[in-house]
């Protein structure tokens, strides 16, 4: 059936998710001037919080899907802030991967380990297929060379799962996944980036220097070159799938939450939105006022169409680009817009908006730009290869 | 539950209307608009669906399957997908017959529904529209005053479908309060005195085969009894709502349907000695497309379900009617760019539904419902 | 200097135009209606009218310049109607073409006809150097054969400058324009388009068929096939140059006649703008009317900065595109911005606004869609070839 | 005569503006950014360019070159392509000098405008911003009440460039009239009894190196000889008229910046195998700043230019700053992101400018005059 409300139970999950968000505001701003520090990954008032994962149990069904949910969940934490959170669990971007490709061995050696992801290079942005770090069998080792850039939760994560190449001529098909640990010999975490925003959050670049890792850590374990070119990228590329709409959902809290701020602010000065009357009932402000929130909920309700999805096991990958890129084009208009109702009043940093607006930029550039998403999607819907539309 | 997936039967009635929309609304759709003409053929064929008797409990003669926004919602979409005008004279009844089930006493249901229980194409329709540029529907022109036990309405409306052969006219008035919340609406039969409905339909951009007529009303008595709801009115912001949601309905349709046409166009058209779709400029415009359909419907599936479940759906309308009409232009005029010249003249439907999309998403809208 | 004010003789002159544009407008929804007849070149209530470019004179140094003058004085033309106008001069595109490109002679021969400009073909859109037409020489003759569509006045000109190639191996090198006159064998008005809009003007689609010309038919004269192939195309070129800003113009004046027709019906009801009060003193539609009146200036200023540019003999490729593709998407936009804020009475048929609508819609398209123009302005700022941009 | 071209007197200034702008403020900004400070020593060289003192008479031992709105565009523009906030800390004391040049009485300047014809840096400033999220020009909540001879003014203060080291404000307060035509501006020296000016700068989006202070007025009273041209008071619509064209020239130099930094980049920059510039994604999106900077600087041009000629220039300013605030916080989006990744790292300057684009766009804007 086509439904968009909520069980008694969803409703429950997400209040507590929201009351928990609103604590992490209180240090919101203490972590953005201090960029250096990491905010605790559990601050003294979360104690007594369920982790919220936890909380969603098993689902009946009048419930809503665990994909669906925790679409929400994740809106709902970063709606409080982004680079402050109760728990971030095992919220490596790692850890989807590990869970889509990884063997059961592996599933469960690495499976409570917070993993990063390392795709990015100095030389490649969104460009994958030019990963530049190679991976050499040993013996029974793979030797490691290469650096990483943009690494999220790079720092404090426990492993990362890093792109390599095992063979540069067969392109896409010559790379794999590898799961390296913090300690191992070889691996150095050169440095934190600076940044617009999610100053917090830790995004890393990493240095691999002839650092071995036993060749079992080749996650998924297939060494093979599928003749094609495709398989071992698809595999790759399969984790997207679920971490897209999760980062368009990281966006779109944080832009839900500039929206609240800006509603209620200006509901204070007297200006509030009639949802009965039309246009000509409205002024400049409220009329901006319901175009964010209608570009918010639909970027919203695209990110739970694609996890939907896959919950009904259907394909999802063109959805998940269609969510990835409304949220991108939202995160970054939805907070301009908001800003500019408020005028220079919404630019002090005693409200937390400005920072907002910083941080809900970078949803439109990592895990895929909007012009990579918009060309995933014009290849699907055309169905063109990267060579025919490129 | 927060769930996508159409059931089976909506699935059926989805299909059934499409094969339709293909059928019977594609080709005659560029006919209609150059002469401007509305065949009784289509109407009636349209009827035949039971888009409209079928909402209707059997109690009254109808098909009993009962009120589903919902399914309303995907039926709109197969419809405008066919044709925008064509299928805004189809659900024209649908203006008068789903107030009624909706707001209507047991008295009035049991009076007016049976007219519409028949086989044949019978039409009823809603008066809205004013004259005015600045048309605002919390602010109403034509009043209702209380004359006797009943009421006197005047006032001027506008783009009134078939209201020529319309057997009554839901007539919707400013009554004693402000706002939506004063919203009234009256049953008026064509031939009460004192209202004057034009000879000719508006001429309009867009819409050209839907025979829309200007009616004046001067000091129109109505019996208390022909009060839409009778001493308890009318919810006016739900009226709103339905109308609102069923209008970006319908602008999705259209949307879907230019998207649908333009995609394989760019894929055969060359320039430049490639097609152009392989250029970034074009396939971006594409995947725009797809990717505000995609968020539109969302949009209209998320305010017709909580129209289903009788939830306040004001805010749901408004955002979707608000989305749907900017993305909607926005994206018949971008089908248009894609087909160049082409889209220009009168040849592909493109030009057609850019006016339709215009004329349509202007209205805050009583197109259907 | 930096200056926007007319002199009191530009002031006249643009006034005397509107004057003349209002006439036209009685019989614009007539010619609308009847897109089988075309409208006489003169109107009656024109006869006591002087030609405003001959009213221009000669411009001394407080006037503004021809080029800007003659922008100005079209844009006032469609501002009162593009279809109908009192006079159309020799107002064909071909003729910009002979002036640009043809020997003196030729400018003697032909200077005083109205030259349509035949270019497009069923085949290639904006793809100019796709032409299919050929011509051969055979002796003292030119022979012309191919199919000809989209030709703006090709119904009444007396002729028209057609575009062939006279060697296709050579692409763009080998495109010449020739002149043939109406009476010319084997050339044949296959029909009148019917459009969206602009219905009374004509665009007529040609056939040639053997059709022979004298070899001096040759716009420009020269025969020779340049080797790096961009010279005889960029003669060709060259003529845009001029045209890009006055068909913006054209759709400009067209969309300032919108604006001006909501500015007042809203004002008739209530709804001004105050210029001085910031945004939260504004209803949204008067925030709408801002905008749209500052992008249908904006544009404006871009077609008059193009055209005053070549009044200085300066270069001004770049700027002609910008000055396109400007007016060709504000024409678009504006207009349906315009019709959106009636709501439902600017759909009517009573008004001129709604066929403003549809006439406007042409700007972006012929001389060059926006696509084209921007794909030219990006070569030009990145000094891409079309090679490298395509 | 409707004419583009500067005069080579103002290309000559365009020039040297350029130029200081390229060796005293495009590596100064960062650091200034990243420790929200401002140095003296810019403040003193910026000076030395005679931008402020050029336009005061020589009777008052200015430049006497006489004040041009369109040259102040252009230097505008350029000291913005260098860096926004340091081009607001430079401009500053003309907020207080211009309004006293084009209103005040001849003895207001005989008193006033010698404080800035020295060799070293003088602050004033201009107080109008008011801490309330829908602030609007037109209604102000700071008041001017008449108290016997003179006046008392009351309200809160926000956003004062410089205030802590301005020898004086000009305070724009609300007068006996409604709306724009109310406006009144009074010269009230720093340490006025009643006013309190904020210890620590505000800290803000962007502009992080400029400080820019609270100021709150209780009941502070001024002679009669404090409010600017004196018994005619202001032209409150041509004051804004100067401060909307002066802000959306700053906006046009960063947005031009913004565009000149990213051109080469998308150049240089290979993804896929090949220059993103190569893509029509990303050329599109430099055509697009292309056409936008020439748009933007046209309007804010014509705006300037009816200043210059005494004209009404409150249409024209009110069109250009509503473009440029548009089309400047676009152009700075897209310029972020041409960088992608490295665009969000405090690396290369678009993340900074990025912060000062939304800055300098949501004030209706007080940013230089």
């Amino acid at each position: 059936m086509i439904d968009y409300t909520l069980s008694e139970r969803d409703e429950q999950v997400l209040a507590a998710v929201r009351e928990e968000a609103l604590i992490c505001r209180k240090y919101a701003r203490y972590y953005d001037e201090h960029e250096e520090e990491f905010a605790p990954a559990e601050l003294p008032e979360a104690k007594d919080f369920k982790n919220p994962f936890a909380l969603l149990g098993k689902r009946d069904e009048l419930d809503s899907s665990m994909g669906v949910m925790s679409m929400l969940v994740t809106a709902g934490q970063t709606w409080g802030d982004y680079t402050v959170r109760m728990r971030r669990g095992t919220g490596g971007l790692g850890n989807a991967a590990l869970r889509a490709s990884g063997t059961p061995e592996q599933q469960n050696r690495w499976g409570a380990k917070t993993l990063a992801m390392a795709i990015t290079e100095p030389g490649c942005g969104s460009d994958s297929k030019a990963v530049q770090t190679t991976a050499v069998l040993d013996g029974e080792e793979w030797v490691l060379n290469g650096e990483k850039i943009f690494v999220t939760t790079g720092c404090r994560a426990e492993g990362v799962v890093v792109w390599a190449t095992i063979d540069k001529a067969a392109g896409r098909a010559g790379i794999k996944s590898f799961i390296v640990m913090k300690e191992t010999p070889g691996f150095e975490v050169t440095h934190k980036e600076k940044k617009l925003g999610i100053r917090a959050d830790d995004t890393a670049a990493y240095v691999f220097r002839d650092c071995r890792i036993p060749r079992d850590h080749l996650l998924g374990g297939d060494e093979s070159i599928p003749k094609e070119g495709a398989g071992g990228f698809k595999g790759v590329m399969k984790t997207f799938n679920m971490t897209r709409p999760a980062v368009a959902a990281i966006g779109l809290g944080i832009a839900q939450a500039a929206l609240d701020f800006t509603r209620d602010s200006l509901a204070a000065e007297g200006i509030e939105v009639d949802w009965s009357a039309g246009p000509h009932a409205r002024s400049a402000a409220q009329q901006a006022l319901i175009e964010i929130e209608a570009d918010i909920e639909a970027a919203m309700l695209d990110v739970l169409h694609a996890t939907w999805l896959s919950g009904e096991s259907k394909p999802n990958n063109l959805e998940a680009s269609i969510s990835k890129a409304k949220g991108g084009e939202i995160a970054r208009t939805a907070t301009q817009r908001c800003l500019e109702l408020l005028g220079s009043l919404g630019i002090s940093q005693d409200f937390l908006i400005e920072k907002w607006f910083r941080d809900c930029r970078i949803t439109d550039i990592y895990e895929g730009t909007g012009q990579i998403q918009r060309l995933i999607i014009a290849r699907d819907i055309l169905g063109y290869s990267a060579a025919e539309l490129s | 539950m927060i769930s996508f997936g159409p059931t089976e039967e909506q699935e059926l009635i989805q299909q059934t209307v499409h094969d339709f929309a293909q059928s019977e609304m594609r080709e005659r759709a560029r006919p209609c608009d150059e002469k401007r003409e509305l065949p009784d053929e289509f109407l009636q064929k349209s009827w035949e669906l039971g888009l409209v008797a079928g909402a209707i409990p059997e109690a009254y003669g109808g098909g009993g399957i009962g009120r589903s926004p919902v399914t309303n919602a995907l039926v709109l979409e197969e419809l405008a997908w066919g044709d925008v005008p064509l299928a805004a004279a189809a659900m024209t009844p649908a203006l008068f017959v789903q107030p009624l089930l909706d707001f209507g006493t047991d008295e009035q249901k049991k009076t007016f529904l049976p007219l519409f229980a028949g086989s044949r194409f019978h039409a009823a329709s809603l008066a809205i529209l004013e004259p005015t540029f600045s048309f605002e529907v919390s602010n109403l022109r034509t009043l209702a005053e209380k004359k006797g036990s009943g009421f006197s309405l005047s006032g001027k409306k506008r783009l009134v479908p078939l209201a020529s052969t319309a057997s009554h006219l839901l007539v919707v008035a400013r009554g004693a309060r402000d706002g939506v919340a004063g919203l009234e609406a009256f049953i008026v039969p064509r031939d009460a005195k004192g209202m004057k409905i034009a000879a000719e339909p508006e001429k309009t951009l867009g819409f050209q085969c839907l025979p829309r007529f200007r009616v004046e009303l001067d000091r129109v008595e109505v019996s208390a009894d022909a009060r839409l709801g009778g001493d308890r009115g009318i919810d006016g912001a739900r009226l709103l709502a339905m109308l609102r949601t069923a209008s970006a309905a319908l602008g999705l349709g259209l949307a879907r349907g230019v998207y649908e046409l333009a995609l394989p166009y760019a894929k055969e058209r060359v320039a430049f000695s490639q097609p152009i779709a392989q250029k970034q400029a074009i396939a971006f415009m594409l995947a725009e497309m797809q990717i505000e359909v995609s968020s539109m419907r969302h949009l209209v599936w998320k305010a017709a379900s909580l129209l289903e479940h009788g939830a306040d759906a004001s805010r749901a309308a408004t955002l979707a009617l608000t989305y749907a009409n900017r993305e909607v232009m926005k994206l018949a005029d971008n089908g248009l760019q894609i087909f160049g010249g082409h889209g220009y003249i009168r040849e592909y439907p493109v030009e057609m539904w850019y006016r339709n999309a215009r004329a349509l998403t202007v209205t805050e809208s009583v197109s259907a419902l």
